[in-house]
């Protein structure tokens, strides 16, 4: 039996620049977000053809039919699988890279 | 009294000494309402080193008692109703809530369930939404910082 | 300088110190986990904020107790300090300071736990349990090491004539003698004890008992608390550095002329220790068990003290 | 049917000991549960357990939803494993239709299955030593375990919640960049999970999890534990061996299953270091052999949902924590007529009451932690209580006696 064996790590690390990324304290510092990321969605009215299908694959009801044939989305209540993304005929909806969907009011989060 | 007196000095004198304390102290309670453990290991891990919440001051609190921000997640279940607004009563004034993800946002998918009971904001004032399923650690380390500072500025 | 004077400008010097000081243990010890840390001024912005957070009484709370004792645990503290670094300063003091230094800060603890004990909550009440089991392992240990002072070589138990003592020899305590230095690791052991951190924070666990007794305060009296733990830890920590370290006393009679030298060696000295005797066990150690910590207290501790009163009384 | 119950000797027991709420709010516990702790000074001499905390009744749910949507609800039962409950889910419903994945999907499924296993015990060891105090080695287990999230997101795009399964196959191919940093990554966290697996055996830590939370061998098969606690009491249990699935049929020889015989805390631990370097050492193989071809059929998965016909299939899964079990129902037209989710928690839960009775308060959280608690699949209304001097055996009518009179105390 040993103790302290994570001494040697610790003083080590006590010298050399933390791991920490800075976010929000320096500007522009972030893990970078890959390509695939799934983040808010992007919707594309005019290539819409209102097939619905997206909205009857949406497994937690965010996207809802509008009058002129189109859709709505309710961004409060995505979970971002990309499941509408993926069925959507006319890749009308995307998925962007923009992780921060933070906001006080959720009103202002329907899409379009 | 001392602690009027010196509560009184302060609010005549230091007001934005005050605001500044409460926005760089914002120490954090965690309660979980019947999410997946996603947005709670998220929680977790912006704590971590790489994220490090704790630069901007926060601890995570085992107490309410002690807490100045209360993160919720998960669509909050029948069960943890009752705890909700119980947590929510013991945090001191001024507090701010944050829901974390998407179901404590908005319930979804689980909304419709006779089990849940959420959104958290059904039962109690929320401050700001982090969506996200989970949102990243990034996401919710600034979901707290603007919470901080809307509110207690 | 005028012991009044002294007196009452160690009064916000403690505060800030102390405060200070655990700005600096929190962030080296972030910095020992790779990562950046909050500000060291990070305790003075939670106090400004818990100050004027709202004051909630548990219903099951004997009220009076509960508000009273944080206040009681930080004036304690606070005076404890105060004596200590006001005597260091002005060189003058009271006979068995030393012993009034010790006294005070435990009982800051005590009423701490009272206070906890007083909240009715069922994890104060093991906390109180456990802080009693670790008092009685640490405090009897730290009472042998001081008192064997008075029957070392200084044989005195007052702050200013061990210091003028050491300075006489030319030599920090702790290398003047074997019997001083046993003691002097005594007391070095014991501060992660009383200052409860990891490995030995059993009282407050918070994965355990969730601060133990402390669980039920806050706003103001968690402030107070707080207070109470920063000076209490600082106290501890200077005190080994002025009695047992006085690194200035090999300046010779400098130390007692240039006071402002030597203060600030003995605050360098001090920090040094909490870094040594706080800092890195709680980095590195996991926390023990009761029965565990108990057993290492009065195995190891224990013994050194026992050791220091025989070969001081001896006189080696 | 209960026992004659001794209300003296049970009036004189309740006043001697303290009940701690051990919970469903608490430091260490990142999720909800309620162990009602009966204490003797510091010895723990009952426990009793509520759950439900997190209970949302998915089950009912997706008995109303189409079998996509199901799909993405259930990989919500569970941020830390949702990879193994949509492969669980997606095998029983591939049975069904009888579609058979291209080997390249299967070999996905596999890697990702086996990356969310390290990373799944990365999170606990770092848990483990949050809960003995330990912090350093918490924040230097989650440091590690971040990059392998960074993985996930760069090949599935999010961090927790994969997406990965579709009816048929995989939703995310690897490009050949991926394949050289999973491959890289390997590297550094075997360097990482070998010094992790020294600090363990610091001293400190050593005095906190040896000899704990003893599971015996017996109790172990009786309570029919699974998983890394079953294979830490030395119950020689894996399905990915036993009732190989997805890939693992091809990769039997490059694992082999691990397992201890200590039965204590430290040896559940253990098992999942060592599982850690076998996940590598599959995650190499599959690297290496990865077959070419398509992820997943042609047609859309509405189409593909609708072909599934009425049917019905258990399929297994051996999750990080164990066995993860599904029974799946379909009705035909694209819906589910019953879902039935048996998740390796829930057996496991039952095992913590012979390790905690006779261990001291300090040692809850550890003990409950060994078992990985992770307790968003298992809260259901169940209450398990025994009353103390009773036989052991946690007989059905017992629990429904308990269930009813909860309710009715309600
Ligand atoms: S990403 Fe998923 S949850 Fe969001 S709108 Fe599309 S299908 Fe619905
Ligand atoms: S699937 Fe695409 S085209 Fe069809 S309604 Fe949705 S957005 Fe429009
Ligand atoms: S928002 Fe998503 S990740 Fe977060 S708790 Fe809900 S289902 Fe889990
Ligand atoms: S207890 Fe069972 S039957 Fe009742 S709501 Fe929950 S899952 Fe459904
Ligand atoms: S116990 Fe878990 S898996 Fe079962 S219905 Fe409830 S939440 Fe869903
Ligand atoms: S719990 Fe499951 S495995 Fe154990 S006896 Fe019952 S059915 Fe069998
Ligand atoms: S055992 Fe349950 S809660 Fe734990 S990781 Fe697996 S599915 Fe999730
Ligand atoms: S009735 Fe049977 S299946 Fe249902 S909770 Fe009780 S033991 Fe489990």
């Amino acid at each position: 039996m040993k103790f302290g064996k994570m001494l040697r790590d610790a003083l080590r690390s006590l010298f050399r620049k933390p791991v920490t990324v800075e976010y929000l304290t320096k500007p522009g510092r972030m893990v970078p977000v890959s390509e695939r990321f799934r983040g808010r969605l992007t919707y594309d009215r005019d290539a819409c053809i209102g097939c619905l299908l997206c909205v009857r694959v949406c497994p937690s009801g965010v996207i809802a039919s509008t009058e002129d044939m189109k859709v709505a989305f309710n961004i409060s209540r995505c979970i971002l699988c990309g499941q509408c993304a993926e069925i959507c005929p006319k890749e009308a909806i995307k998925l962007s890279t923009q992780f921060e969907i933070i906001t006080g009011n959720k009103n202002g989060l329907i899409l379009k | 009294m001392v602690i009027c007196m010196f509560r009184l000095s302060c609010k005549s004198m230091m007001f934005r000494v005050i605001s500044k304390g409460r926005v760089k102290s914002p120490w954090i309670f965690h309660l979980n309402t019947g999410s997946c453990n996603g947005c709670d290991i998220e929680i977790v891990a912006a704590f971590a080193p790489r994220y490090d919440l704790e630069r901007f001051g926060c601890l995570l609190v085992g107490s309410p008692r002690h807490a100045d921000v209360l993160l919720v997640t998960g669509p909050v279940t029948r069960q943890m109703l009752p705890r909700l607004i119980r947590v929510y009563e013991q945090i001191p004034e001024p507090k701010v809530v944050v829901a974390v993800g998407t179901c404590a946002s908005s319930g979804s998918p689980f909304l419709g369930s006779e089990m849940v009971e959420g959104p958290v904001d059904r039962i109690i004032p929320v401050d700001v939404y982090v969506i996200g399923c989970p949102p990243r650690p990034e996401a919710i380390v600034k979901g707290v910082v603007t919470a901080v500072k809307s509110k207690f500025r | 300088m005028d012991a009044a004077v002294a007196f009452i400008t160690s009064f916000p010097l403690v505060l800030v110190v102390s405060l200070l000081f655990e700005g600096i243990d929190r962030k080296i010890h972030a910095r020992m986990q790779k990562r950046i840390g909050p500000p060291i001024i990070q305790p003075f912005y939670d106090l400004i904020k818990l100050f004027n957070k709202e004051r909630i009484i548990p219903v099951t709370a004997s009220t009076r107790v509960f508000e009273i004792m944080p206040m009681i645990a930080a004036a304690a503290s606070i005076l404890g300090a105060s004596i200590l670094l006001s005597n260091t300063l002005s060189g003058l003091g009271m006979i068995g300071d030393l012993i009034l230094v010790m006294y005070l800060l435990a009982m800051s603890s005590i009423a701490l736990m009272v206070g906890g004990l007083a909240s009715g909550n069922p994890y104060a009440a093991i906390g109180f349990s456990r802080k009693m089991s670790m008092m009685i392992a640490y405090e009897i240990p730290m009472f042998i090491a001081i008192i064997s002072v008075a029957f070392g070589p200084p044989a005195v138990l007052t702050i200013d004539r061990v210091i003028k003592f050491q300075i006489s020899t030319r030599l920090p305590l702790a290398v003047s003698s074997l019997s001083m230095a046993s003691a002097a690791a005594t007391l070095l052991l014991c501060i992660p004890a009383a200052a409860s951190v990891v490995p030995f924070d059993i009282p407050e666990a918070k994965t355990e008992i969730i601060y133990g007794f402390l669980i039920e305060y806050g706003g103001p009296y968690l402030a107070l608390a707080k207070i109470a733990k920063a000076v209490s830890n600082f106290t501890l920590t200077l005190l080994v550095s002025v009695v047992f370290l006085y690194i200035p006393s090999l300046l010779g009679e400098e130390a007692l002329i240039n006071l402002g030298i030597s203060l600030s060696i003995c605050l360098a000295v001090s920090l040094l220790i909490m870094f040594a005797t706080i800092t890195v066990p709680r980095t590195i150690f996991a926390r023990l068990k009761i029965g565990q910590a108990f057993k290492f207290y009065w195995m190891l501790p224990l013994a050194l003290s026992i050791l220091s009163i025989i070969l001081s009384v001896i006189g080696l | 049917m209960t026992a004659e119950r001794d209300v003296e000797r049970e009036v004189e027991v309740e006043y001697t000991r303290l009940r701690i709420p051990f919970g469903p709010i608490h430091p260490a516990l990142k999720e909800p549960v309620l162990l009602r702790v009966s204490v003797r000074g510091e010895e723990v001499v009952d426990v009793d357990m509520a759950l439900g905390h997190v209970h949302r009744g998915i089950e009912l749910l997706a008995e109303g939803r189409n079998l996509i949507q199901t799909l993405y609800l259930i990989e919500r039962i569970c941020g830390i494993c949702s990879h193994s409950h949509t492969t669980c889910f997606i095998q029983a419903l591939e049975e069904i239709g009888g579609i058979t994945p291209s080997k390249r999907a299967l070999y996905l499924r596999t890697l990702i299955f086996e990356m969310e296993r390290i990373h799944s015990h990365l999170l606990l060891l770092g848990v483990i030593a949050y809960e003995i105090g330990f912090d350093t080695l918490f924040m230097f287990t989650w440091h590690v375990r971040e990059k392998i999230l960074d993985l996930f997101e760069k090949i599935t795009g999010n961090r927790i919640h994969h997406a990965m399964n579709t009816i048929g196959g995989v939703r995310w191919d690897l490009t050949p960049r991926m394949v050289e940093e999973i491959d890289a990554y390997m590297r550094e966290v075997e360097k990482s999970v070998k010094y992790i697996h020294n600090v363990f055996m610091d001293g400190t830590v050593e005095k906190r999890v040896c000899g704990l939370g003893v599971l015996s061998y017996d109790d172990a098969v009786k309570l029919c534990v699974v998983g890394p606690t079953a294979r830490g009491s030395g119950v020689d249990i894996d399905v990915r061996r036993d009732h190989p699935y997805a890939a693992y049929d091809e990769l039997k020889r490059d694992f082999s299953v691990v397992v201890e015989r200590g039965c204590d805390v430290y040896a559940r631990t253990e098992v999942r270091i060592l599982e850690i370097f076998e996940s590598i050492n599959i995650i190499r193989a599959i690297l290496d052999r990865l077959p070419d071809g398509p992820i997943r059929p042609k047609e859309n998965v509405f189409r593909l949902m609708r072909g599934i016909p009425e049917g019905e299939a258990i399929s297994l899964v051996e999750a990080p924590r164990g066995e993860l079990l599904y029974f799946v129902k379909t009705d035909g037209s694209g819906g589910l007529k019953r879902l039935k989710v048996r998740t390796p928690t829930f057996s496991n839960l039952i095992g913590l009451k012979p390790m905690l009775i006779g261990c001291e308060i300090a040692d809850v959280p550890v003990i409950v932690a060994s078992i990985d608690p992770c307790l968003s699949c298992t809260n259901r209304l169940i209450v398990i209580d025994q009353e103390r001097g009773e036989s052991n055996v946690i007989d059905v009518d017992s629990l429904r006696h308990r269930v009813r009179r909860r309710w009715m105390r309600q």
